[in-house]
């Protein structure tokens, strides 16, 4: 016999099993496929390897992937994960347990996703959190298909600013086609690098479902959140608050926007504890007000008792979903991110509120000095003139892609060049800074960057 | 009960070796903090405060509270829980992976691209589908994506009235919802007795508002559905298009291609067939095949190979028709590098093993428990890699359901399988023991499940009010009370608490 | 319980992922088996045979039913159970350092011997000692290492006739076997009634046949020894050396160095003081330190730092005084770099702290059981670290002995304090709560005490039988029979069964 | 406050306790302290390190030492270590344990190691293994000690070949120092590379308490074990068995040399799981005749009942043991190497008997292969004619220490010279390939070395 791995039976127990079903061979079980389906010719895959083999080429691969030193952000952040959150979240208990259907038998996942929703509540000043959807981009999909079936009276349109990260954009986009939801971007101001609150008086009350206001947003500037907020209710709009989980250790979340706080708060949960990893497995999050619970998309644990009155956790409110639901369901997920929720459970744990706000103040603390760094080299300059936070725009004397090459020659993740999304702004670079950039990191930035643009000026 | 981590919770109780070094002299503000202040956050987040020891603990004993594929046998049906290979997670967990950032040159990373361009390669010979993208994040996404590509191609041909997705009633719950996302209306057609399609009812149902049908073979029932070739004849002769369902690929891997069964579209969960873990809950991920005429709408990015070999992310630039973005970057690559590198360890044959050992292990399930007297819903029927049983005259004679079996099945230190669905057979088991359980193993299930109707018939009371002890620390809670949730939902720590 | 991993095994059964592709056609024998023949093993080994997927169950599922600091309070006087952080097993885990080969040339592990030469001089620093080598794999082969040095020392002046060790009685059985197997002869030195070191006794012992003196301070019954420079005196003024058994630097790091108290040589268990994990018995490792004088008698190899700044190996050819080698490379080095990282962390005000910490919980905890009615072996001593309560009221009165407390603790989810040592102390809790330990955590200790004590009294058959029902899954063991064990010893599995 | 990591309490805390304890500081805890021994200047240590500035610190260090391709062996092998072995053998529950003192808290490592100690004592054929000792060479030291104590009707002599790990027999040296037991070193066949039965000829019945027999020796070179075993027990020796247990895959076990098997078995368990780590952790492994099972140093887990009559582990046979008997112990070890011997439970349960008997068959044919391919080079030879297992000893043109430098330069650890340890073996390399070690890379380490050595020439 060849390779094949994983497959427990010894040629006994094969023979005894064919014995108990009466027949020769493993082939009669699949006498109700018709012939020619069945393939004959072995499959075009290459040969096996064994686990050796496989981990010397994965090593390989691996190594040459190794890492750039990275101010790139965007939407995903390189933070210190803490050692443990990543030892408990992969112990084969969380790792390799199903969606946990059999809450008895479950309680580990179970509690945990009780305290993620809990943790997360806290942080966004939501009533109820859901227990995660795929990632950012999706998550602020589906806070639009809720905003629109909660707001029955009101158009089907949604106003979301051009200061939304460009790839969320185009999830939206993809997500609502086949839906009669129409999408308006609203300009951003081109000083300021935020949505300017004037640019809303075009939509009367009732005219669009909800607003989505992004902190920070794409450019790292924030946003007029309290204003917005208040405008938008005021037209009878819901507001989405897209935000940075980590930056809401420092920054207000959207509970407290404005006199009443946001509606639906989303975003992507990697800054807390989960690895880059090329860009994904990260999570989404999505809390809301306790009114538009039943609204909420995807699963949701409860604490409820047993039998003999003690506490324990179970998956609740499943009327919303699709195996009860099917086609009528407030979202088709099912499978979602639940081990990464793990993670940023015991990485919120880890870190607690001071970690948490010392984090992203050493975070924006980076970036300022990052920020004044950069200033001073000739030709460049801060773009916009609003407060930032963590991320921001750098202009360059030349193109954004070419010094981003030859940055990453020299070990460097230099950000994202912007021409490509905002034909605005050209020879323009987005750049982060975070807890994990030293002084000493900025100023190789800097200094690479000064001898890059001597070199070619 | 392992208490709430809030429960550990004082105040100014500190890890400080994960506080990081701040530049300016007092970390408690931002030094622009007067530009700032009308953004803040008025008092910190109310987070637990509890110390690097109490969250190993807390967090390890609650993993103990869980059973795993790691440490039970778990037949869940229709998700396929084998085991991860600890070996995948090693290598996708490599720090070169890690800490790549997605927006980095794609000089460095040629590695994961790689895998990722093989993966897609892969994937398409053993599904027999002209192309694959890697996106989706889950079966569902997957599903949604092939559904949106079955709207683009009519949509581009102007074809604009096909408004209707066919489906069979015995589908998972993704496939109407994923349809109805679409904007489709969903159409049910029903099983016959023998548990295929009922082909006169499909007849019936196609026309030119046909934009296709999603199925799954092996059906969600555990069986073959036999008239497939005729199905797509009937989808196709009514210009709509047929769309897979990869959740049940395990019964079939490396034994028979869905794209030889005539379909356009299909999904596949990698947590399942590919051996990734679930991770109580995800994440998966979703990729989508699609034969030639579908190409063009394959959501982005996928990965290109250029003439010098080098690889590249293709993004809607390179795939102008394509349905769009699924997701921020490239969806669950983590996953996917772990799929790879499970295929790579069983290759053609290993595969062809798969869908081998899966079927011979249900059927050989299936026949001890017939043996056992228990009753199968279509008798007549080969087990795929998973088949139902039926307790409903378990239920009538001895007033023990399904969900009682579930539970006493936890006792016995086995996961409950699949209960209830699919819903048009009464009081249903559906169990997948899945190719890497041993005959040791499903002997010792057939076992339980015996003694369980014996338990049922001279003390059915013990059964109904079980679990009484499962195997884990401190031996578990009795039945969790679903009802009580869901009447007064308790969602999180209320405000006072740990909130606000 | 847990079957045997031998009794899933069945003939055939195999993992053929981790056979590695051979070059011949057939594995099953090498190519020159002729050549090698009378040298072949006539059978396979009869080890087990199992999939992956039941060895990681079975191994994962044996973990659960395991107390440890990561799950449990683990009070074991004299062991220092506290926490280990994971970031020093991640670091000592990176591929950089698992990879390297021990002979591999020298300009490719200046990594790990910066680590080590940084190691070697923090330890001088917080130990007083003018140099450090690490080779010990344990605690008690430091000890061998620090009294064969004192031999050395000797031996070296001619001084041929000190052939004594002299330690106290409470002393840790491991230094009278590392005294005896150096060729010395030990001579015990009894504790007054204060738990200190009995001087009169003292001065009455040592004289020219005195090589040295093996203490520790604060001693194994939880006190500081306050006559220590006193001590020091005497045995230097009979020309004998000190010795320090570190294993009790937690209680004085940061604040009391032994080689301030005039200890000559001492070891350090790592696997105590720097966090270093116990394994379930080790690796540990037991670095030594020496004054001035005995410094070229420290064993090889060490590291040693260049005039250019790189590092190499110490040898014989360096140090032609050494006691020697002590293990075939350079000792547990993954366990010293997790030392180095967790010494790093800490730095010297979190060394500090250490001391202090422990100090605090081990009174405080030992206040709380005294106000609750127990009774300390010295009642007018401060604890050091760790702290002795005798049950021997309890047991006089109840017939309810300190291994019937131990026994039911496990019930309450803490682990033992360790039970019958110092053997000084009758039906003595050598209790350590150690600094990574909470309030909470201690006052439930002290409940828990308090409860089982209440049970003495009213149910002490109850407590005689202890442990009923550990929170372990499955609930774990009654009280094993070591009697039964030691008369008849199975320390295997029948060689008929998984044996020749 | 500053740093400090790991301390739960907080100010509240302490305190409640001190006033409890009514003290007003944490200082008057230490008044039994003479003053004058208490530290007033801070401790000369770095300042303490985030745990972010530690990981990024030993992500460097580590880097520097990154791997050459291993050609090494020399008691210490790189092999293929199969994912699952580590995954496990870390997890929290045996990691942070200690010694299981309170067997019912404990039965995860207990089991563990009566699983060890019942797979060793099949691999080795031994009657009774123990529960691990520090590692190969000091485990020797320790079966010459027990072999002398159970042998008081014999010289305090034993018979140590210099085949024997020059290490090891330092070791041997340094742990018998004080005692009055003399090692005889017998010499080697110039030609064989092994311990010619002839030169024993000088020992008489009873002159000697032990041979100690290397399999296969540090030259790589098999013993000629069978007739040395059966001429030691002729003399009234005891045959003490050092071997490599992974070659135990393939070649005889102690227990079956000569007519009645050796009396004791030890070595180095590294190569069963356990990583290189630039030389230790590793364990030693200790197994003998049941006569001799009370003379056994180390722990040892046995089987019992509870009081339900339910089977159990304990640690058992503790009379031999330190914390008992003191100075009169079989050893003075106490901590052993615990975690190591649940790696190589692990690592064995997962390659069987098969896997195993493969790895030492890969690994023999790889370095038969590369000895066919080193042979080749103009001026190389294989030093000695014997069989030889896994390892063997080559003859270069010119000084074996240059071409190891100019080898690693290359990113090859290319052996060990051997001219250090025998002054009769100038220019002699000692190499090995394992199952690692592909065609292509003994392929590389001849390319390589042909290059260099024209170059020198
Ligand atoms: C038959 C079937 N289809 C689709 C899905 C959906 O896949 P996912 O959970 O990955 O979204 C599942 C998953 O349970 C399934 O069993
Ligand atoms: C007081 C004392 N001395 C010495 C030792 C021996 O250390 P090790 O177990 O590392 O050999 C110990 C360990 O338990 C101890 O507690």
């Amino acid at each position: 016999m060849a390779t094949m791995p994983f497959i427990p039976h010894t040629s006994d127990d094969v023979h005894a099993m064919l014995a108990l079903l009466g027949v020769d061979t493993q082939d009669t079980l699949f006498e109700e496929v018709p012939k020619e389906l069945l393939c004959t010719d072995p499959l075009d895959l290459p040969a096996p390897l064994s686990e050796m083999a496989l981990t010397r080429l994965m090593r390989e691969r691996a190594s040459q992937d190794a890492g750039l030193l990275c101010f790139t952000g965007a939407g995903a952040y390189e933070h210190h994960i803490p050692a443990a959150v990543w030892e408990i979240a992969s112990r084969g208990e969380f790792y390799s347990a199903y969606t946990p259907y059999q809450a008895e038998a479950s309680q580990g996942t179970l509690q945990v996703l009780y305290e993620y929703q809990s943790m997360m509540a806290a942080l966004l000043t939501m009533d109820v959190v859901n227990a995660s959807l795929y990632d950012g981009a999706s998550a602020l999909g589906e806070a639009i298909l809720m905003a629109v079936r909660a707001q029955p009276a009101c158009a089907k349109r949604v106003l979301l600013p051009a200061t939304v990260h460009p790839h969320y954009r185009q999830v939206v986009q993809t997500l609502l086609a086949g839906l009669a939801i129409e999408v308006v971007s609203l300009p951003y101001c081109a000083q300021g690098g935020h949505t300017l609150p004037e640019t809303l008086e075009a939509y009367p009350a009732h005219s669009f479902a909800a607003l989505v206001i992004p902190q920070p947003n794409f450019f790292g500037i924030l946003e007029e959140i309290h204003l917005l907020t208040d405008w938008a209710h005021r037209q009878g709009g819901l507001v989405i608050g897209l935000v940075n989980p980590l930056a809401l250790g420092l920054l207000a979340p959207p509970g407290e926007w404005g006199s009443t706080g946001a509606d639906i708060a989303c975003g992507d949960g990697q800054p807390l504890g989960i690895p880059l990893s090329s860009g994904g497995p990260y999570f989404g999050f999505m809390g809301c007000k306790q009114a538009l619970v039943r609204q909420l998309p995807g699963r949701i644990a409860g604490r409820t008792q047993d039998k003999q009155g003690e506490t324990g956790f179970v998956l609740t409110l499943q009327t919303r979903e699709q195996h009860i639901r099917r086609a009528k369901a407030t979202s088709n997920i099912c499978t979602n991110q639940g081990l990464l929720t793990v993670a940023a459970t015991i990485y919120l744990s880890l870190l607690g509120p001071e970690g948490l706000r010392r984090t992203a103040v050493a975070c924006h603390e980076h970036t300022l000095a990052l920020a004044e760094r950069l200033r001073q080299i000739p030709g460049v300059s801060i773009r916009f003139d609003r407060p930032f936070f963590h991320e921001l725009v750098v202009q360059l004397p030349c193109s954004a892609t070419h010094v981003l090459t030859r940055l990453a020659q020299h070990g460097i993740s230099g950000g994202v060049s912007l021409a490509p999304y905002y034909a605005a702004l050209p020879d323009t670079l987005l750049v982060c800074a975070t807890e994990m950039r030293t002084p000493a990191d900025c100023a190789r930035l800097a200094h690479t960057l000064t001898t890059l643009l001597t070199e070619e000026g | 009960m392992e208490p709430l981590i809030f429960d550990w919770s004082r105040a100014q109780r500190r890890n400080r070796q994960h506080h990081p070094a701040t530049l300016g002299a007092d970390a408690s503000s931002p030094q622009d903090a007067a530009a700032l202040s009308p953004f803040l956050r008025r008092q910190p987040a109310p987070l637990p405060e509890v110390s690097e020891l109490e969250v190993v603990r807390h967090f390890t004993r609650l993993s103990q509270r869980n059973f795993s594929v790691d440490t039970h046998f778990y037949p869940l049906g229709s998700c396929t829980m084998k085991y991860n290979p600890k070996v995948c997670h090693t290598v996708a967990m490599l720090p070169g992976f890690l800490q790549r950032h997605p927006l980095e040159a794609v000089t460095t990373g040629q590695g994961v691209l790689a895998c990722l361009y093989e993966l897609q390669e892969m994937l398409g010979h053993l599904t027999g589908m002209a192309a694959v993208s890697l996106t989706p994040m889950a079966g569902a996404q997957g599903e949604f994506a092939g559904v949106a590509m079955i709207a683009a191609y009519h949509r581009t041909r102007g074809d604009a009235q096909r408004t209707e997705i066919l489906i069979p009633d015995a589908a998972h719950g993704t496939n109407p919802a994923s349809a109805a996302l679409c904007g489709f209306t969903v159409r049910e057609i029903p099983t016959d007795a023998n548990g295929d399609v009922n082909l006169v009812a499909l007849q019936a149902a196609v026309g030119p508002h046909t934009a296709g049908l999603m199925l799954t073979n092996p059906s969600t029932l555990g069986v073959f559905e036999r008239c497939i070739t005729r199905i797509a004849e009937i989808v196709h002769a009514a210009g709509g298009l047929l769309y897979y369902d990869g959740a049940n690929l395990n019964a079939i891997a490396g034994r028979i291609r869905p794209g030889d069964m005539g379909f356009d579209a299909i999904h596949i969960n990698v947590h399942k067939t590919f051996a990734t873990p679930h991770g109580g809950g995800g994440p998966g991920a979703g990729p989508v095949g699609v034969a030639e005429r579908l190409r063009p709408f394959l959501p982005v990015p996928m990965v290109g190979r250029e003439q010098d070999g080098t690889y590249r992310w293709l993004t809607v630039e390179d795939c102008p028709q394509t349905i769009g973005r699924l997701s921020a970057f490239g969806g669950n690559i983590g996953i996917l590098l772990r799929a790879y590198a499970y295929l790579r360890l069983t290759g053609a044959e290993g595969m062809r093993r798969v869908a081998d050992y899966a079927t011979l292990n249900a059927n050989y399930l299936m026949a001890c428990l017939v043996q056992a007297g228990f009753q199968t819903a279509f008798p007549a029927r080969r087990a795929s890699h998973e088949f139902i049983i039926t307790l409903k005259n378990e239920a009538q004679q001895y007033h023990v359901t399904a969900l009682d079996f579930a539970k006493r099945l936890l006792d016995f230190g086995f996961y409950a399988p699949t209960v209830y669905f699919p819903t048009l057979v009464p009081e249903c088991l559906l169990i997948e023991p899945t190719e890497t359980e041993s005959k040791e193993v499903l002997d010792r299930f057939v076992a339980a499940m015996v003694a369980i109707r014996q338990e049922a018939m001279t003390d059915p009371q013990w059964v109904r009010d079980a679990p009484h002890a499962i195997p884990v620390p401190g031996g578990g809670h009795s039945r969790l009370d679903d009802t009580l949730a869901a009447r007064k939902p308790d969602l999180r720590v209320p405000p006072l608490l740990g909130g606000r």
